[in-house]
């Protein structure tokens, strides 16, 4: 059965047709599928973390609410935090690894296309489980960075911690696979002539998030097996009465937890850097110093994880220590901000979607840094530290940075990925929208925050002045959540329509432009050779003006990895293994054996299945 | 494992296999990884006095009167320890075997790699069982916890590292290693040697210093 | 490593057999100079100038054991002869992983001299 | 109807003055008991000073990227038929400039900032007050060491003198925090954090925990009330002498604090004085007290009150603003409410419902009323 199912799709491949149905997706290992796979799946659950966030929003509406309960209070912030990390921004810029980086590098597929589709299903379980989560009346309850020692059996009893714990710890298997995989393919997947100053920008600034992955989630790994063992199998690494050490979670989760805010918003910066010099039809400014800032703050972001703990008391020397290091920070940050500036300085700005996202990416992240330097200073902080203006910060860095950034990028390689252009009258009511939702649903919480509101309450009493700008945060967020069902609409709405889409659509410079759109499954029918940082904008110069359009070609004689279904029987066997581990109180050990068996069966087919 | 997307362009742009460099890349990160577990050892070396014993270096006397002896032996673990060194010198004698194309020389060598990481990791279940005689579990204490959850890590590591050369072996054996595949077993070797320089640091930190 | 390499350098060619017998020959000498060390200072045979090592001994023993380490990653891992690039892609986490090991153990003393003092 | 120009003109700000009022209201600190912006202590003060002078620069920066950014988006507006705009690459003099600058104004954060981190850190030494702090899953514990005196979820300090707060946790992590006079610090159940603090003005004040700590973080507030030196040695020889009976005479509830903007005034005491030990009602409750097992989790007596239990000290609860750390104005009937449904009211809570009927209650309050 399923040979021969790979049996037709081979044939059809070498007839020059892309295999469609359900089971090609299944057993797709091409990375611009995974890549759409990413999108969909982060895109729908950013959807229910949004919708987490709303029903947050509404609790805080009015003081002395009730229309949550507290525990389901409790339990939306952790999953709205959770989601919106873990299952939104970080595979949301994961979708475009998987789709943009092969092509701007010249590349037919990443390194190791099997391993790909593997990352991408441990996600997706993962994510499942994470939520599964609901249907037990169990969610997650203890906040998104889980503090020990709330998080021990005898705080936490019941499922809730569980399922957190080998949710993220699954997800942490999807991620460092997917970082071995793209570190690799852009070390050496790159075409000819592409040295690595040649690199795009969006590529190098992935490329420095692969190695944040690298080096952080193998942290929070051990954290999470710490609190395994302590929740399973009655050890105290985290119990303060057997001797064990609470702040030993917070020093481990920080350590991966600061990096991880660069993971988060470094692929953005790579976005905006790319939609930039396109739109200003001017090169980006400063291109090394671009990169050496990018690697500069991922090098800082290891040594400033305790700014995080000010409040915890570590004493005047680590928290000087960790404030200075914070502080440089704004150092390589500021050098991206003025070569933005630089690249649109003296350029001819077009106006359309892409570029309204990206420069209101460079307005708003300005925002959220600045705070970010103010929680810097830790006397200050221990004011502001667990308030709304910490939420307000890291809101307008993530939303105002990562989402806006993720749009530009999402209306910026929507024609590449879907060969339509998505509709540009309904893209700037999404912007405005979007725009004025996040200020009016953010902006106000500096001021609550400065004020005392502190976070993370179910509710507020009435008579400490929160209410009317939290009833203000409460309206904007429905303005904000409007903007998104503009895009929605937009993405039906051209679904329904043509495959329009020129190649170039945007004049861009980088090689992922100079393919049809989409691009077919072997991406390029010749690995081109590069020449300089902008081959498309050279080759066009050299031409005298725009390039014709690409034609399709048959792919004949273009040899392609195969489909295959091992690495998801290796996803899901990783997968029974968690949910073993999380019943080994009713299953025993058999549990995990079985999902161990599967992910051993999973692994020696993979390994020796013809690669093709 | 051949799952590269190398189809009619063989090199690659730093010149360097894609699998050599991922399997580095992958030793990289478990140095984080490795890395948390020491410090978890190290932080609860200040507190594991805490709850009864036995303790790593130190007699304790339970309140009911019973003497606990220190529950380390060096010598055992010295043994475990040569044993591991000794299969890394012999997982690159197996491997220039593999490079030459001498079958007998890598059949034989890898097979002492094998037998040694067997013993490496059989000693490391008799002291564990014995340590549970002795009354130490993951609960007792934290030296218990941190001990079994550090040394029972690397150990897994260590299995993971026999089954692999083990499936090597016997594609070896089956003569699906000829010197153009060598690479298959340098992969393998790398992760191998990267397993016993953690126990290189984890010896001294664990079984040696008080 | 930059630079583009036309050819899959062939690279350079690996340490010989025999090489490769001497550096085993001394990890094994250092594990056992590791072990006399704990026996002269806190084992069976620590004497009188088993004190006066004392001061010494994490760091002779943390010298010996980086030596093995080093031992082990250079040659039987071939570093020295392989790509600088692979020299990087351990090297750096393990910079990384070094300087987390002591900032957590220091962070978590000063915590418990503070607290106790306190 | 046509509207004149000048009536169109009314019409809108008609509109918008609210608007700007409410946002005008809203934003300064005055509207906002709980606010961090105007500090009533040294310890706050430096961190209110070191705020500022970063919120300054960043201000600064703001408005110059901000403002530059804005001035390129208009001036450089192009159509898709003008010609290609000169293609610069870098220039390294402006790449210098604004390296250097930033690192300048970081350094003017950062001098204050260390000065400020050494300053807060200091170990207070002198005429100090020294209070431990211990954070319960959902009130806190207040105890005074060399005055052998302990309650719960209101902090009595004296103006003018430091008080040095010894920080702990009977649970999970909390996090201590009055805004108006210090920031947060966290306490944990296996370590001592510290914090001090000067009072400059007497009232009483909001705080909260402010590190989340399971189902009720949100219900973990707390009152200081900070009190003139005299006044502060009247309560402290007031607590002494509680005991398990209340004394006879309770003074009456203090509502001499100064109305300042943001401090809370005490509201008027009960109209009624408290009920003595000679009340029937008084001497049900009493019984009740122990029937119902409320002592097993409650002490009466401030001296020499035992430690480690479940719930708060009761020996001044009568006089109490908030029951249960917030959740409530201590009036009688939330106070009867409280002791019937503490579940219903503050779900999770670690005090169980004991099935106390209507007339329970009603004794109950009556004899915890007199404990003041
Ligand atoms: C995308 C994610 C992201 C990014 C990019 C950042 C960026 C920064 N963050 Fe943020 N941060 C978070 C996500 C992020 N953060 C999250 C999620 C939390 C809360 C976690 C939780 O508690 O739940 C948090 C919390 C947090 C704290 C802890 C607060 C507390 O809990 O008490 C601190 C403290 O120092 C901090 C600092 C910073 C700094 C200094 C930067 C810097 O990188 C910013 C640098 C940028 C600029 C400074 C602006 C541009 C620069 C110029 C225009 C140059 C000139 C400027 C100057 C001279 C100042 N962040
Ligand atoms: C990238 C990260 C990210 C993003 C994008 C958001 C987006 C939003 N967040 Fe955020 N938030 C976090 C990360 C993020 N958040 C984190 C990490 C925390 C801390 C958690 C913790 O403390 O543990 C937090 C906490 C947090 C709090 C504090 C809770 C508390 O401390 O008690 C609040 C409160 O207002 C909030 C609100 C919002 C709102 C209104 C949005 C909005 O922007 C959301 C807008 C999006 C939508 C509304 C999408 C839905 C769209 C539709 C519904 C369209 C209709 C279509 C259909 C129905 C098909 N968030
Ligand atoms: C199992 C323990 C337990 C028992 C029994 C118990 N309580 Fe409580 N009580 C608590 C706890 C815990 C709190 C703190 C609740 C909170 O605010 O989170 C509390 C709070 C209170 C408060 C509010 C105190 C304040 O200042 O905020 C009052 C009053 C009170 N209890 C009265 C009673 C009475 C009367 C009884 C007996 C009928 C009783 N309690 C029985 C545990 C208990
Ligand atoms: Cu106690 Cu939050
Ligand atoms: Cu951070």
């Amino acid at each position: 059965m399923a040979t021969t199912a790979l049996d037709q799709q081979r044939a059809h491949a070498a007839a020059g047709h892309e295999p469609t149905g359900l089971w090609s997706w299944i057993t797709t290992v091409d990375h611009k599928r995974i890549g759409i796979l990413y999108g969909a799946t982060a895109f729908t659950f950013f959807l229910m973390g949004g919708i987490e966030a709303l029903l947050l929003r509404i609790q805080l509406g009015t003081p002395n609410n009730t229309f949550l309960s507290p525990e389901t209070y409790n339990e939306l912030f952790t999953m709205h935090g959770t989601t919106m990390i873990f299952l939104a921004i970080m595979p949301l810029s994961a979708a475009f690894f998987n789709f943009i980086i092969p092509l701007q590098i010249g590349a037919r597929d990443v390194a190791f296309p099997r391993l790909n589709a593997f990352s991408y299903w441990v996600f997706l379980l993962g994510g499942l489980f994470l939520n599964a989560s609901w249907l037990f009346g169990a969610a997650p309850d203890t906040g998104w960075f889980g503090y020990a020692n709330l998080t021990s059996k005898q705080y936490s009893p019941g499922l809730h911690v569980d399922f957190w714990m080998l949710g993220l710890q699954t997800l942490g298997v999807a991620s460092l696979a997917a970082a071995v995989n793209f570190f690799t393919t852009v070390l050496n997947m790159r075409a000819p002539g592409m040295k690595l100053m040649r690199m795009p920008i969006f590529t190098w600034m992935s490329f420095i998030t692969q190695v944040l992955l690298l080096l952080a989630f193998p942290v929070i790994t051990v954290a999470l097996i710490l609190l395994m063992f302590d929740r399973f199998f009655g050890t105290n690494f985290y119990v303060p009465t057997a001797g064990g050490d609470p702040l030993l979670w917070q020093h481990l989760f920080w350590i991966f937890g600061h990096p991880e805010v660069y993971i988060l918003i470094l692929p953005a910066f790579g976005i905006v850097s790319e939609v930039l010099p396109v739109f200003a039809r001017k090169p980006l400014f400063g291109y090394a110093a671009m990169v050496f800032s990018g690697i500069f703050i991922a090098f800082l972001a290891f040594g400033v994880w305790a700014h995080h703990m000010f409040a915890t008391g570590m004493g005047p020397i680590a928290d000087t220590y960790f404030s200075l290091a914070t502080m440089l920070i704004a150092i390589p940050t500021g050098v991206k901000i003025f070569n933005w500036l630089g690249t649109v300085w003296g350029g001819s700005i077009q106006y359309k979607t892409p570029m309204y996202f990206a420069l209101a990416f460079v307005a708003m992240f300005i925002i959220g840094g600045l705070s970010g330097v103010m929680h810097g200073s830790p006397p200050a902080d221990l004011q502001q530290t667990d308030t709304y203006f910490v939420v307000a910060h890291f809101h307008y860095v993530m939303f105002g940075g990562s989402i806006f950034g993720l749009a530009a990028g999402a209306y910026y390689w929507w024609p590449k990925m879907f060969g339509r252009m998505l509709d540009e009258r309904l893209g700037k009511l999404h912007f405005w929208l979007m725009l004025i939702g996040f200020n009016l649903t953010f902006f106000p919480m500096h001021i609550l925050g400065l004020n005392g509101m502190p976070r993370r309450v179910y509710t507020y009493p009435e008579g400490l002045g929160f209410e009317e700008l939290n009833l203000l945060e409460t309206i904007s967020a429905f303005l904000l959540a409007a903007s998104f069902a503009v895009f929605l609409y937009n993405i039906i709405k051209t679904w329904r329509g043509p495959r329009n889409a020129p190649a170039d659509p945007w004049n861009a410079a980088t090689l992922e432009w100079t393919i049809p759109s989409p691009p077919q499954e072997w991406n390029f029918a010749e690995i081109p050779v590069v020449h300089g940082r902008d081959p498309l904008w050279e080759a066009k110069r050299e031409h005298g003006g725009p390039l014709p359009e690409p034609p399709k070609v048959s792919g004949a004689g273009i040899h392609m990895p195969n489909p295959s279904y091992w690495p998801l029987v290796t996803a899901l066997g990783l997968s029974a293994m968690m949910s073993g581990l999380m019943l080994i109180h009713h299953l025993g050990p058999w549990g995990i054996i079985a999902g161990g068996a599967i992910l051993l069966f999973g692994v020696f087919n993979w390994a020796f299945e013809p690669a093709g | 494992m051949t799952d590269t997307a190398h189809a009619g362009h063989l090199e690659t742009a730093t010149g360097l296999d894609n699998r050599k460099l991922a399997i580095w890349t992958f030793i990289g990160s478990e140095c984080l990884f490795f890395a948390s577990l020491i410090s978890n050892y190290l932080v609860h070396k200040e507190t594991w006095l805490t709850g009864p014993g036995p303790f790593p270096h130190e007699a304790w006397t339970s309140p009911a009167g019973k003497v606990f002896e220190p529950i380390i032996e060096i010598p055992l673990v010295t043994l475990g320890t040569a044993l591991l060194l000794f299969s890394s010198l012999f997982v690159v004698l197996a491997l220039a075997n593999a490079q030459r194309g001498n079958r007998k020389g890598l059949l034989l060598w890898l097979g002492l790699t094998l037998l040694c990481g067997v013993f490496f990791v059989g000693m490391q279940v008799y002291e564990f069982t014995h340590f549970v005689h002795k009354g130490l579990t993951l609960k007792t204490n934290l030296f218990g916890g941190s001990f079994f959850v550090l040394t029972g890590f690397h150990g897994t590591h260590v299995t993971i590292g026999v089954i692999w050369l083990f499936t090597l072996w016997i594609e070896a054996f089956r003569g699906k290693i000829p010197p153009a595949k060598s690479l298959n077993l340098e992969i393998a070797a790398l992760y191998w040697h990267f397993v016993d320089v953690v126990w290189v640091v984890i010896f001294p930190v664990v079984y040696l210093i008080k | 490593m930059d630079a583009h390499a036309t050819s899959a350098e062939p690279e350079r060619s690996h340490p010989s057999v025999g090489v490769y017998v001497r550096i085993g020959l001394v990890l094994f000498v250092l594990t056992a100079l590791e072990v006399g060390l704990y026996e002269f200072t806190y084992g069976g045979h620590a004497g009188p100038a088993g004190a006066a090592i004392q001061p010494f001994f994490v760091p002779l023993l943390l010298l010996l054991s980086a030596g093995k380490f080093a031992l082990v990653a250079m040659f039987y891992m071939h570093l020295k002869q392989d790509h600088r690039l692979f020299t990087g892609v351990f090297v750096f986490p393990l910079i990384i992983a070094t300087v987390l090991i002591l900032g957590l153990v220091v962070l978590e003393a000063y915590h418990f001299a503070f607290a106790r003092a306190g | 109807m046509p509207l004149t120009p000048a009536s169109r003109h009314l019409r809108r700000w008609a509109c918008v003055l609210p608007l700007l009022v409410l946002v005008a209201g809203a934003c300064s600190p005055g509207h906002y008991p709980q606010t961090t912006l105007r500090p009533l202590s040294d310890f706050a003060r430096i961190g209110d000073d070191i705020q500022n002078n970063t919120l300054y620069w960043a201000t600064g920066v703001f408005v110059l990227v901000e403002g530059a950014l804005l001035y390129a988006i208009f001036r450089f507006r192009g159509r898709p038929d003008d010609p290609e705009p000169s293609q610069v690459h870098g220039n390294t003099v402006i790449e210098i400039i604004w390296t250097v600058i930033p690192a300048l104004i970081l350094a003017a954060i950062a001098v204050p900032t260390v000065r400020g981190i050494f300053q807060t850190n200091a170990i207070p030494t002198g005429d100090v007050l020294r209070v431990d702090v211990v954070g319960h899953q959902w009130w806190w514990e207040f105890r005074y060491p060399t005055l052998n005196l302990t309650t719960a979820n209101e902090l009595h300090i004296p103006v003018g003198q430091t008080v040095s707060l010894h920080l702990g946790s009977a649970d999970v992590i909390h996090s201590f925090w009055p805004p108006r006079f210090a920031g947060k610090r966290d306490v944990f159940p296996n370590r001592e954090t510290r914090l001090w603090f000067k009072a400059e003005r007497a009232g009483e004040y909001p705080g909260q925990c402010a590190e989340f700590c399971g189902i009720q973080h949100a219900r973990m507030a707390f009152r200081v009330r900070a009190q003139s030196p005299a006044e502060f040695q009247t309560w402290v020889a007031h607590m002494q002498t509680l005991g398990t009976k209340p004394a006879a005479a309770a003074p009456a509830r203090d509502s001499v604090h100064t109305a300042s903007a943001g401090a809370t005034v005490r509201s008027d005491p009960q109209a009624a004085p408290p009920a003595g030990p000679t009340d029937p009602a008084y001497a049900a409750g009493e019984k009740l007290f122990a029937a119902k097992g409320c002592v097993g989790c409650h002490s009466l007596t401030a001296v020499n009150a035992p430690k480690g239990l479940v719930g708060p000290n009761l020996a001044n609860v009568g006089a109490r603003t908030y029951i249960a750390a917030g959740t409530l104005k201590n009036t009688d009937e939330n106070l009867a409410h409280w002791i019937r449904d503490p579940q219903g009211i503050k779900k999770g809570v670690l005090m169980p419902n004991l099935g106390v009927t209507a007339d329970e209650a009603r004794s109950l309050v009556a004899f915890l009323r007199a404990h003041q």
